[in-house]
This record gives C-alpha cells, structure tokens and sequence, in this order.
C-alpha cells in the first residue's frame, strides 16, 4: 500500500489531493500505467508523463524508471513554480 | 532558518532580524519576490505547496548553499495561500564575509526555489481562479550555472 | 535615491521603504555591509570621501544600472565618518520585474562602489588609528564583468 | 589658479587636504611634477604616481596624460575602497 499524492492541475484533473493504492508495480511508469486505468480523469493526468515531476518518499526522481521498492509515498506534479 | 506559512511577513523586520542574529558578517543579501499585478489583470496569486517535500527541499538547499559559500547565516521565508497583487511571496537573505559569497548564494537559492521547491502558483482574476502558471524555461536553465 | 550620511541607519527600515516606493516591483535585492571586527582587532572603520565627486559618481553608476537593467527603482546609502564594528557602511537595494537583472544590478553597484566611489578606508584598533584599507585586485577585477 | 586636493595617507603625507596652485602645467603628470618640488612631504607622496588615481573636475582622469585645461579641481588619491 503507498500513498499517492497530486498537486496542481494534476490534483484537479483526478479530483483527488491523495489516495492509498495497493500496487506490485516494479517502478513510477509501471505505477502510472495501473493510475491511468483508474479514471478519465486519472487518464487525463497522465496523458504526457514526460511532462510531470515525480517525488518518491519526498525527493525528487529522477526518471520514470526510477524503482518502487520500500517507497511509501510517491507524488506526481506539473515542473514547481515557487519562488 | 526557514519559515514556511501563510500570514504575510514584513521584509524589513526580517532583515534585521537576520542581521542582529549575525553581527560578524560583513556581507548581507536579501531577495524580497512580490505578486507583479501584471498590468492590473491580477488581483492575487493562489500558491499550493506539498509541506513535507517543501521543508526537506529548502533545508537541504540552504545546507548546501551554506556550506558551499561558508555561509555564516542564511534564511528562507516563503508563502502559501492566496497572496494579493504586491504581496510578499518570498524572502531569501545570505550572510557572509563578502559580497561575492553572500550574493552568490543568494541566487543559488532563488534559481532552486523557482525550480526544485514544490510549490504550484496559479493567478486570480476578477473573474476568479485562472490558469496555473507554467514554469519558465528560463528558471530551469538558471540551474545549468550551479552545476 | 542616494544618501550619503556619518548617521547610522536601519538596514530593515530602509528595505522597506524602498518596497513601499516601488509597488509594482516582483524582485527587490539589497545589500548590506558592516564593518566586520576581524576576529576582534577592529574596533572601528574611518571612512574619509570626496563629497561633491562621491554623489557625481554614485548617481551615474546608478543611472547607467537602472537603464542597463531597466530597473523601476535603486537606492545607495553610504557612510563616511567612523563607523563602530558590526555597524552598517553601506547598503544597496534595486527593484525590477524579475530577480535576475535586479541581482546583477546590485551587484554592478557594488563592485562600483568598491572602487570607483571615492571613498578611503583606514583601520581602527584599540592603540588607534591603524593602516589606510589598502584596495583589493579582485575588487578592480570585477569591474571586468561589466565592460 | 587650480584647486588641488589630496585624500587618505596622500593628505596626510602632504600634510593638507587642499591647496590653490598658480601653474601653467599642461597635463597631469606635469602637475605632478611641480608639485613634488613643494616639500619633502609631497616628494613623498608623489613618489609613485602610477598607484594613484587622479580626478578632474570630479571625473576620474584615464591617465596622468589627460590635460588640465580648463579644469578647476585636480584631485589626488589611493585606489578606492568603497563600499
């Protein structure tokens, strides 16, 4: 079970800030392929991973292929804008 | 120190706050960013944030920052919430022997606060809530002077 | 705005009427720099300056950063006189739309001011006067940045 | 008649921070030249010129060729250490 989190326009297009997913997916791209299939609207949010930042445990990834294993948290967000 | 929040802060006070808190420093640089109004077409700006990553990142930006100008002090307000037209979103102040170092880290924090902080601004019109603003490729490129 | 005064004055307070003058700013940068105590030998900093050429010089270096950078405001306070360790000497602040030309100007006024406002530093230690400060080539190196 | 005026260990060398000169020097370095005549005090001082800065009318002078005429007030002093 890991808890995951949206942000932005993301957080918008599910209609959700979090939600607990039990998953055996092995990284972030095979966890997005299983949250595209959950919703339109889960479907609409990932139609450009390429596009989204992910934080795993809250650091930053570093690619889609970045593993799963022992991960409790994963966060999916449009590039940040602070500042 | 860092201090996220919502309410707004004065950046004066906080200056001399920072600057009483280290009286040996020769050198001291603040950065205050506010909401630009953009002409009057924006009435706030609405800036959702992701609290646990916020903290870590920031901490580890200024550690980083601090140890590699040999900061003697550095400081990080920023905001969340909806912020009006000439708010104070955020304030980054660096303190150090010269200049050099003070104002380096100062822009080494700012370029990773724009980029590499997890916060999401959006803009308020009068007609309500608008589009998210989109990151700059600018800010990310501001990163590459870091590396 | 340029002040040139022998009076303390309170970096927060200046940072913030400079924000009120300048609403419409994004990105407000300022520097500060105190006589540093050098581990406890300084007790003061004398500042002797050429007053009619001190103000000439200032106002140029900013009019040439505010058009070079289309600022929407800069501001320089520079003390003469004897200035106590850890009291201010100087303090830059510039506003622009976006944080990177309002940093870069901060810093072209600084490196100016370094050494090309006439101004002369000597020590003062516990038996008195001391050394003149002598001028630092790295402080006329960075001149180079802006040619 | 020019005003000439001498700041930092310049002025204490020579013992005064300003002083009227009658001179027909044409350019800087002449000037110079006369004035390490004056005393031991500005022999001193003048002793190496080229680590000097020289201001005319308030301007800072390129080099110790920049010519005097017209100019009211000749300023001699170390480098700067503003800021």
């Amino acid at each position: 079970m890991i808890e995951v989190l949206y942000f932005a326009w993301l957080r918008e297009r599910i209609g959700t800030g979090a939600e607990q997913i039990e998953t055996t997916a092995p990284d972030v791209a095979a966890l997005i392929a299983e949250l595209k299939t959950r919703s339109p609207g889960h479907a609409l949010a990932f139609a450009d991973p390429g596009a989204l930042r992910v934080a795993l445990d809250q650091e930053l990834a570093d690619s889609l292929a970045a593993p799963l294993a022992g991960v409790r948290e994963v966060a999916f967000f449009p590039p940040m804008t602070g500042g | 120190m860092l201090r996220l929040q919502s309410e707004p802060f004065a950046p004066g006070a906080a200056l001399d706050a920072f600057v009483t808190a280290h009286p040996g420093a020769g050198a001291v640089v603040s950065f205050t960013g506010h909401v630009r109004d953009e002409g009057g077409r924006l009435v706030a700006l609405e800036i959702e944030h992701y609290p646990g990553m916020a903290r870590r990142a920031i901490e580890a930006q200024m550690t980083a920052a601090r140890a590699r100008w040999g900061l003697s002090g550095v400081q990080v307000i920023h905001r969340f919430g909806t912020i009006p037209a000439g708010g104070p979103i955020v304030m980054v102040a660096t303190a150090a022997p010269h200049r050099a170092a003070a104002f380096e880290a100062a822009e080494f924090l700012m370029d990773h606060l724009k980029s590499r902080a997890p916060f999401w601004k959006r803009e308020i019109t009068a007609d309500g809530p608008g589009p998210w603003v989109e990151a700059r490729a600018t800010d990310e490129g501001a990163l590459d002077r870091w590396r």
